[in-house]
């Protein structure tokens, strides 16, 4: 299979290029987005190719842009809308819970709202308790919406292409600090289905269901592990809405043992509801206690020294494990 | 209207007898709004309703039979009978929905006018939206954008004086409701929302401009709700005798006046009309009254699109 | 000690009088709040004893509503600011989280935000779906914010004087189908301190940690599981956030069996982080797994046949419970 | 003004030596609304900021020692170093912070203002925007409830004529701003930003009327931002020619040709301010450098009021 070696920016980048190219209802919506390429040159490119009305640059009004969108994919378009920080979806709760995440059910199927909400979050760079956060655990709470949460480069582009082919409100959150990582993409029009895992390491000691940007830290884990004798098996669930029970579950029967880590906050985040599951329904085969490895409830520091406090990292994942071990 | 104001006497005498469950909010009194401006609709043309909203679901051309079954919680109704007053959607109809929050629907609204520029259909959108609703932030950025990208909606305030139990006037700032629309430099007038024909030849030319790629018009229509905010609300807020001046100008009776004057119909042909949609309604309602409920396995039901 | 009966709704009512009686920095903040009484009743008279100063009738500008409230707060006001559907809070997300809940943090102490989020949730009375939902997982993923859910007269009241007089931002969630649940209230001015748990029953054979309204459900399932020799222990958290873990934990260990159960949405929702807690930290005292009852993940309907549906109830627990003891 | 010019430059360099972390956004080419408006406020006054927002800081009193320690990441600083440039909140001198949230902190400042009025302080609030809030709902929301309830808050847009890289002009509808005050009956103005003394003399008559009981005001002060929208930002999409022109009008030289004209001072003595403003500003970021950062333990403090 023909491939290349793309950064999961611009392996995004591409899969929008492509579902642009095949489809004219796909459009992009948000600030910034147009000739600028967005702030992060994650839609670079686009608005030269495909035009202002195809990538529409908006005023700084989130919750009607965001309404917008939903009235738009109800009248024929599939936009994918850009909320520029994961921080900033606090302002369009209302339309993505109250609307778009309903509409379906309400009307019984009579409208669909196929759209793609666009939002970075990641923890890095210093930016700050107001440009670092990421409610995951939030919209994946919500019935009616899809989560989708990609860490590696074939899979951002295939699951951005499936989110923008999938007919509900699909939240695609990227994570900066992975936008730079590269790895090999097909040149093909490779689908990665919404609702399926990767077991992205196998392994027989323990398993570490990583969410995001926690699937690199594992593999840093795991190396660390490795020289210790100890082989551990990373799941990413890649969509935490759908979430892949069944491949988490059938792992964590084999290996006896699970962390979860996530890069959101700890309390009430998303460990919490794959941790519950696997307690629950893993009970009999469970050596050791479900842990969790997650930020800490605190805001997000703008500082060098104690941003990295916030951030669970190989480290911390190692020693996790071998605490299970042990135990 | 007459069919507006035969649906809303009977689905309050149905809510009073206990068939209808939920919050509902009645349109009694406003029908000339929804009325003259849906006149002025093609059936591919988008609505968006809010809580008070029968009127525009009549209006735009919803099923009797289907709206009752909706508001009686029957499983042939616009939504399985799963959303009841406040969430009715009529996609054959261009009806993108009633809606439980205010002022949650006029982006939508704005956003299928976007869909129509883009696309070229020629289509148009009505944000129909309470008075309350001018104190929203929600209101005031979805007209700058339709502003700035000249999209075909029209924005259509139905101030009844009240947003439930605070006046108007106690909420909200400046002179002339009409220069919140100015500010966007959006046509705004005011129309007097108990006179459906005034309504009416606002609306026609507020569509003509939408549709000749003019972009947006704000109307501000004058009415007045006689009922209480929700069925069981009794008022105490508002004074009879306020009440008593509207009805006055029932856009019912107005009309009637006026056609009999000027020798359009007789209060014969009138009477017909008026027992005709009663009839309609009446059959709708009784007929509903006999479907079923959804059922268990229909709970989960499209919370999903395949 | 002398005491009356009141219901919840009444209960929460004197606490606010004698709160804004004592202290004038306490107002109230809200949408029909005034003169009407609120739409519950639930300010009733507040209007007419502290005058539009001290309860002030707002438009329906929730964002900007909630907004204000941070800034009075910090300039020396503690508001009670009221959103009067749960579902609406969807619209002071941004406020509350990018601003109230990280003041305190981020002004090194330098400014307070004493303010209290009253809102109303509960599913029943066939409301429909954006008239039902309770957001408490989102709220208490949320460091800087505290929330209080309470479920009988006495510790409404309690809980409520002590929100008020707590230098945080409190989002105190009623449950409207409580409202009129009557309960011995004292007279005097007792109150009860946010993060300690109340166990409302004590029992041998398992732990029920039932949040808000699941309380009153999970007494009429102990009336009939006593009837079948089972004895069930009954852990109100109160407060959702400080969690008192302790409590739980104690009692879990001593029951060895625990469901945990809440009204609010079943996946990524507060049973998670609870169940979670205690299949960690009780791990080698289960005797059982811990299992969750919640809301299921689907829009809340507004019809009369399909609403209960949606609501965990004494009979479902008790068959839970049933089901943990044959395991 | 010259010690918020010289402040950013320090900062500027600082930055690009790598010693501020985060985005840091420039004031250079604004600082005579800044300098104008807080002027005329007393240190009880309050004022709300947003992410461009050291000028205010410096302006309201805020102490450069500090300030750069906050900038630097040190503990010593208003936010132990944890907020950074968009999170400095100065409880002393009514400063209720910068923010990272664009329109954020408008509310903040008319929630203070609300307080004045009850508790009858005679305090006042002033609110710094940027010309990106003018599209955002919780300015108007903001804006009706301090219209109707009198509020002693001025509402300051600083209009430099771009939102990042996005032109105002493509996204803002309208003839004329200030109609968007005018939609609640504000008083509003548009000000020569450019011009420290229009500025001062414009917030005198705000902050009058505000204290007067008299309520709200918006300006509108036209302006520029000499740098790119955050430092790093190369400002393609702007053209130089335009910078040029602005810096013709230059606050801190025009006020200097004006003083010197009119022989109120001596281009020496104006010489030795913008020294003596250096040497302050310089003297505290280099004593800046030298402190500490705050300790991990200190990652958790403040998280909750005790
Ligand atoms: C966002 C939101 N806030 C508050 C409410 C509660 N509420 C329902 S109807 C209403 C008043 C609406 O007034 P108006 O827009 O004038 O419509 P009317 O009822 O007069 O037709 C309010 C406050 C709501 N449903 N949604
Ligand atoms: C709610 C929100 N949306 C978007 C952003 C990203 N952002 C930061 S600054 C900015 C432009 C602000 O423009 P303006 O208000 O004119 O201020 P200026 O930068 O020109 O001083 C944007 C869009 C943000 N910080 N907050
Ligand atoms: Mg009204
Ligand atoms: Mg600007």
């Amino acid at each position: 299979m023909p491939s290349k070696q793309l950064t999961v920016k611009d392996a995004i980048l591409e899969g929008l290029f492509e579902e642009m190219a095949r489809d004219d209802r796909v459009c992009i919506i948000g600030e910034d987005v147009g000739a600028a390429g967005g702030v992060f040159g994650q839609t670079k490119g686009l608005f030269e190719k495909f035009g202002a009305d195809r990538v529409v640059d908006t005023p700084i009004s989130e919750p009607a842009i965001f309404g917008m969108t939903v009235g738009a994919a109800m009248a024929g378009m599939r936009p994918v809308v850009e909320v520029m920080f994961g921080d900033f979806i606090t302002l369009v709760m209302d339309q993505l819970v109250n609307q778009a995440a309903k509409i379906h059910y309400m009307s019984a199927g009579g409208y669909r709202v196929p759209l793609v909400l666009r939002t970075a979050v990641g923890v890095g760079g210093n930016l700050g308790p107001q440009h670092s956060q990421s409610f995951h655990a939030w919209v994946a709470h919500v019935p009616g919406l899809k989560v989708v949460m990609p860490q590696s480069a074939a899979d951002a582009k295939g699951l951005m292409k499936a989110a923008i082919r999938d007919d509900n409100p699909v939240v695609f959150i990227e994570d900066r600090t992975t936008y730079n990582l590269k790895g090999e993409v097909a040149d093909t029009d490779e689908i990665v289905p919404l609702g399926k895992a990767a077991i992205v390491r196998e392994g027989r000691d323990a398993t570490v269901v990583a969410v995001s940007r926690m699937v690199p830290m594992a593999l840093k884990a795991a190396e660390i592990l490795a020289k210790e004798n100890i082989e551990i098996e990373i799941v990413d669930p890649r969509t935490i809405v759908p979430l892949d029970r069944e491949t988490i579950l059938a792992s964590v029967k084999k290996t006896s043992r699970a962390l979860v880590a996530d890069a959101g906050h700890l309390d009430f985040g998303v460990s919490a509801e794959i941790a519950a599951l696997i307690s629950e329904h893993a009970f009999d085969y469970l050596d050791a206690p479900v842990t969790r490895l997650a930020a800490p409830a605190v805001p997000i520091p703008c500082n060098a020294a104690l941003e990295p406090l916030v951030v669970p990292n190989e480290q911390q994942i190692a020693q996790k494990i071998r605490g299970m071990l042990n135990a | 209207m007459a069919t507006i104001r035969a649906f809303e006497e009977t689905v309050q005498r149905l809510f009073l007898g206990g068939h209808i469950p939920g919050l509902v909010h009645l349109y009694m009194g406003q029908e000339a709004v929804a009325a003259g401006v849906c006149a002025e609709l093609a059936q591919t043309d988008f609505i968006a309703s809010h809580h008070r909203g029968h009127g525009h679901c009549v209006a735009k051309g919803g099923d009797l039979d289907k709206l009752f079954a909706e508001l009686l919680g029957k499983r042939a109704g616009y939504g399985l009978g799963r959303g009841g007053s406040m969430h009715i959607f009529d996609p054959e109809n261009g009806n993108l929905g009633t809606t439980g929050i205010v002022g949650g629907s006029v982006p939508l609204a704005a956003g299928a006018a976007l869909t129509a520029k883009l696309r070229k259909t020629g289509q148009v959108a009505v944000s129909f939206f309470g008075d309350g609703v001018l104190n929203q932030g929600i209101m005031f950025e979805t007209m700058n954008m339709a502003a700035i990208w000249n999209l075909p909606v029209l924005f259509v305030c139905e101030n009844n004086g009240f947003g439930e139990y605070t006046a108007i006037d106690d909420v909200t700032a400046g002179k002339d409701i009409a220069d919140r629309g100015k500010a966007f430099a959006i046509p705004s007038e005011h129309v007097d929302g108990m006179d459906v024909l005034a309504m009416q030849a606002a609306a026609r030319k507020a569509v003509e401009r939408a549709r000749g790629g003019e972009g947006p018009s704000f109307l501000i229509c004058s009415t007045w709700r006689y009922s209480g905010h929700h069925i069981a609300d009794k008022q105490e807020y508002k004074e009879d005798e306020a009440t008593k001046a509207w009805r006055e100008r029932d856009p019912l009776n107005q009309l009637a006046r006026k056609l009999i004057a000027d020798k359009s119909a007789t209060q014969a042909q009138l009477d017909a009309i008026m027992d005709e949609a009663k009839a309609a309604v009446t059959k709708a309602a009784e007929g509903a009254r006999k479907l079923e409920a959804p059922s268990a396995d229909m709970l989960m039901e499209h919370l999903y699109a395949e």
